[in-house]
């Protein structure tokens, strides 16, 4: 079994060649991460030593069933958005660019993929940077000004919250003399002055919230997302803070144990009360968009407040939720970037007033973006409604039902946002004078498209998406007793 | 005891906000990378100055020699010294790249090009 | 910088030293402070040296862009094909255990090819960037 | 003790650099600073870490800086608009990390978990496992080597990604220039 594991990472690791390595590179290790995931969930955790060097002092890899969730999760994403790149990149960047935009989308995605089944903290420090300097790129590709600076912004944030990061393991590692996670955990039962570890805590939570946009740490994330090239918005939305969540769930769970995060430190009631926050003000803001990237940007911070949110109440029900939304967030946003990319590459731009009366000349593309919208509001009969489902559960089971009606509520506003398209789409009138764009060219629509029918498929049939999170759930609060 | 103890962690803690305070609080871009980097610069500190042991050597095994430092801090320094580095290499190639479009490094410059700008593209 | 006479002499002297150094802390890298990653920005700082006072064209055709590039992608295969030798002869990924007949022997072969491909690489990489930097510095001046 | 005197120096360098607006004398004075650090690290017994940091710290990056500042002009145009709220962050991490430290073992202390949990292993061992005398490059290269392979892969990286950066600006030139 770690064969395969292996070869997933060498593969990837570079593909200067370009646009076939790269889709082969994903595609293999999608297939690995499933394989994975259906060896984990048969055989329980996998672990295996990077040089034969037993942990902790060689680098160990762990799969459990959270890490290969996310795993499949990432690399599936990367599978679909590599053939919708072919004609999005083609669009939009110069020919003898193209190369190294693989080459950096082939490191981004390793990145990530190293960043969920490392099972170092400091290696995880290492596949975080690579990541993140490869999407510094990334987004520095886009074809307006605006992009470099945005790039900027996010290169001088992501890299404060990656040092962040190193000072908490620093820290730990000063208090317990050791690097990897499994046996991070084990020692830190045993420290005695909390001192050290509560400031590590601090410093990895602040680090991860850099990245994964949580509210007053997103700035970054809007303009990021906005003037990246659409590939890359689609790839970064869906999986890159979606990773960053899984490094704060696993150093919350895992690593220092539900009982030092809840009752040293007001952790959950801070990532709460943020969480609202985020929800409420990020929908509001997303409201007034004219930029239906940048709307749609600032709708994903209000859904990582949701999954925080679910966090946040760290029951099994809450996890589930969370664990469900990651992923649902992740394959609705992911084809609503896809789809935006496509009306972007037609209409020259995805500003509200160029989509007027794009029902008609782009019918399967705005009737996609509808799809994934409800997805986002979370109407029954898909993806979305899964997740709020399980979070209305568990707010309902922590006994709060304000928290149950808050979530339905900000529903609403979703749904404003999500009208704010529709409007402009099926019921305005294209302006004279524009040349009516054709429909997006089909190898753009299909990826796009799998990533609506998943959205579908996923609120009809649960057991796939549920079952993991319930098994990671279950992980988590077993490994923090 | 305790101050002299820890006189290399508050040095550290100091570079590191002083690091940390030129990257938020200056609008140059350039020296907010300097500045940058001097904050991971004195994460090298936070790692490297405990393991040192007095009356030990460097970690390079002898028979000569009984005591050593810790290397793995060192190890892990110098994967965060070529990160600090790729970073760096990778922010300046932007701030050139961002000069060469807006004329200018200075942030609150960039923020109102982009506003008067705005959406002419 | 043409003129100046003795510091192309003294640049001329002092490069093969500069290699010569380089290599040794490219391979004594395992009795002394060193490797890979020492050695191949040593190499890179000779290389930029070189070019600042003979000048950019004359470094590029010394060495050509072509071959940087090359041996940016060629380090980092080098390493991972390390990794992937150890996983073919019966190892984990970076097993270096399996690559001799004797253990400490195939360590020894392990860690040595690896910080080949360090160096490889980051000699190729800060040299890139130099040449990045440098070239656009001239077409800012044709402005 | 010298590690003391270079620690006060270079904290004296950074408020230098802090106030300096003259941004060649900044990358001046944070190549001193490059300097100061890897002496300080000498004498931690950082040896290799020393040697890579003043080859990275005060060569490549010093020359990377001042390339970057021939294009970019070399005067920081404003003084400080609104400092309190920065100074404000600042201190509070201050505060977090002295908080925390407090409770961390005490300079060279031998009894410290780094000292006596995972490290002996690779002190007593490196040699008979790999060979190598130096523990540092063992660790780098064969324990920890898949670290390593990030770091190369970190400067992999970086370097495709100036390319990338880069190369795009020159076509970009000449298209202006054709039109």
């Amino acid at each position: 079994m770690p064969l395969i594991a292996a070869p997933l990472t060498v593969l990837i690791r570079r593909s200067a060649p370009a646009w076939a390595v790269a889709a082969a590179a994903c595609t293999f290790s999608f297939v690995a991460a499933v394989l994975l995931a259906a060896e984990v969930a048969a055989h329980g955790p996998i672990s295996y030593h990077i040089g034969s060097w037993a942990p902790p002092w060689g680098i160990e890899y762990r799969v459990d069933a959270l890490s290969a969730f996310v795993l499949v999760l990432v690399s599936g994403m990367a599978t679909v958005v590599v053939p919708y790149a072919w004609r999005s990149v083609a669009a939009e960047l110069p020919r003898d660019q193209v190369y190294l935009f693989y080459t950096m989308f082939c490191l981004c995605l390793s990145g990530l993929l190293g960043m969920t089944i490392t099972g170092d903290a400091f290696n995880l420090f290492v596949f975080m940077e690579i990541g993140s300097l490869s999407s510094y790129v990334l987004i520095a590709l886009g074809r307006d000004r605006r992009a470099q600076y945005a790039s900027y912004q996010y290169l001088v944030l992501g890299t404060i919250g990656a040092t962040f990061y190193v000072i908490g393991i620093g820290i730990l590692y000063l208090a317990t003399g050791t690097l990897n996670i499994a046996d991070l955990a084990q020692r830190l039962q045993h420290v005695e002055n909390l001192r050290p570890v509560l400031a590590g805590l601090a410093f990895i939570t602040v680090g991860v919230s850099l990245k994964l946009a949580l509210f007053p740490l997103h700035l970054w994330l809007p303009n990021a997302y906005t003037y990246a090239p659409s590939a890359v918005t689609a790839f970064l939305a869906a999986t890159a803070t979606k990773v960053s969540v899984y490094v704060l769930l696993r150093f919350y769970f895992t690593v220092f144990g539900l009982h030092l995060v809840a009752e040293r430190l007001p952790m959950k009631e801070i990532l709460l009360v943020l969480s609202i926050v985020a929800i409420v003000s990020a929908s509001l803001v997303a409201l007034y968009q004219s930029d239906l990237k940048r709307l749609f940007a600032y709708s994903s911070v209000a859904q990582i407040g949701y999954i925080t949110l679910g966090t946040s109440l760290a029951s099994r029900d809450g996890l589930i939720a969370a664990v469900v939304h990651l992923f649902n967030h992740g394959i609705t946003k992911g084809a609503l970037f896809l789809l935006l990319g496509g009306v972007a590459l037609r209409a020259g731009r995805a500003g509200l007033d160029r989509v007027r009366g794009l029902g008609r000349a782009m019918p399967l593309t705005s009737l996609g973006i509808v799809i994934a919208g409800l997805s986002l509001i979370g109407v029954p009969g898909t993806a979305g409604f899964v997740s709020k489902w399980y979070l209305v559960l568990a707010a309902i089971e922590a006994g709060s039902w304000w928290l149950a009606a808050f979530v339905v509520a900000t529903s609403l506003i979703a749904v404003a946002y999500v009208w704010r398209f529709v409007e402009a789409a099926y019921l305005c009138e294209p302006d004279a004078g524009t040349p009516e764009p054709g429909e997006a060219p089909l190898v753009m629509l299909l990826p796009a498209w799998l990533l609506v029918a998943a959205c579908v498929y996923f609120g009809f049939d649960t057991s796939y998406t549920v079952e993991g999170a319930r098994r990671a759930a279950l992980l988590l609060l077993g490994a923090s007793q | 005891m305790n101050v002299a103890g820890h006189f290399s962690y508050w040095v550290t803690i100091l570079l590191m906000v002083a690091g940390l305070y030129i990257v938020i609080a200056r609008g140059n871009l350039l020296k907010k990378l300097i500045g940058l980097s001097i904050f991971q610069t004195s994460v090298y500190l936070l790692y490297i100055a405990p393991g040192k042991l007095i009356g030990g050597t460097a970690p390079i095994v002898s028979p000569a020699f009984k005591v050593y430092s810790n290397p793995l801090p060192h190890v892990l320094i110098l994967t965060a010294i070529v990160v600090g580095v790729a970073t760096l290499a990778l922010g300046l190639a932007l701030v050139v790249r961002i000069r060469e479009a807006y004329g200018s490094i200075e942030e609150d410059e960039i923020l109102a090009a982009d506003r008067d700008g705005g959406d002419q593209e | 910088m043409r003129g100046f006479l003795v510091l192309r002499v003294v640049a001329k002297l002092l490069m093969p030293f500069m290699l010569v150094f380089a290599l040794y802390v490219q391979f004594h890298g395992d009795y002394s402070p060193g490797g890979g990653f020492q050695a191949g920005v040593i190499i890179a700082a000779t290389m930029i040296f070189y070019a600042l006072i003979f000048g950019l064209p004359v470094a590029r055709q010394l060495v050509p862009e072509a071959l940087v590039e090359t041996m940016v992608a060629l380090g980092v295969l080098i390493y991972a094909g390390v990794g992937v030798a150890g996983l073919l002869l019966g190892g984990n990924y970076l097993d270096y255990f399996v690559l001799a007949h004797s253990p400490v022997h195939g360590q020894e072969r392990g860690i040595f090819w690896v910080e080949v491909g360090v160096a490889v690489t980051v000699s190729g990489v800060m040299l890139k960037i130099f040449y990045m930097f440098a070239g656009r510095q001239r077409s800012a001046e044709d402005e | 003790m010298i590690v003391i005197v270079l620690l006060s120096l270079m904290a004296v360098l950074t408020f230098g650099i802090a106030l300096q607006r003259n941004l060649y004398a900044v990358v001046v004075l944070s190549g001193a600073y490059s300097f100061l650090m890897a002496t300080a690290l000498v004498a931690l017994d950082a040896v290799d870490v020393a040697m890579t940091e003043a080859s990275v710290g005060a060569g490549i990056s010093t020359v990377l800086l001042l390339g970057a500042l021939y294009l970019c002009g070399g005067e920081e145009a404003k003084p400080l608009t609104r400092p309190w709220l920065p100074l404000a962050i600042a201190l509070v991490i201050a505060g977090a990390l002295v908080y925390g430290t407090l409770g961390l073992p005490a300079f060279s202390d031998p009894t410290a978990p780094i000292h006596t949990h995972v490290v002996p292993r690779y002190l007593h061992d490196a040699l008979r496992e790999t060979g190598v005398p130096n523990v540092v490059t063992a660790v780098l290269a064969s324990y920890r080597g898949y670290d390593t392979l990030g770091e190369t892969t970190v400067v992999f990286t970086a370097g495709a990604g100036v390319i990338a950066l880069l190369r795009r600006l020159r076509r970009r030139k000449d298209g202006e220039h054709k039109a």
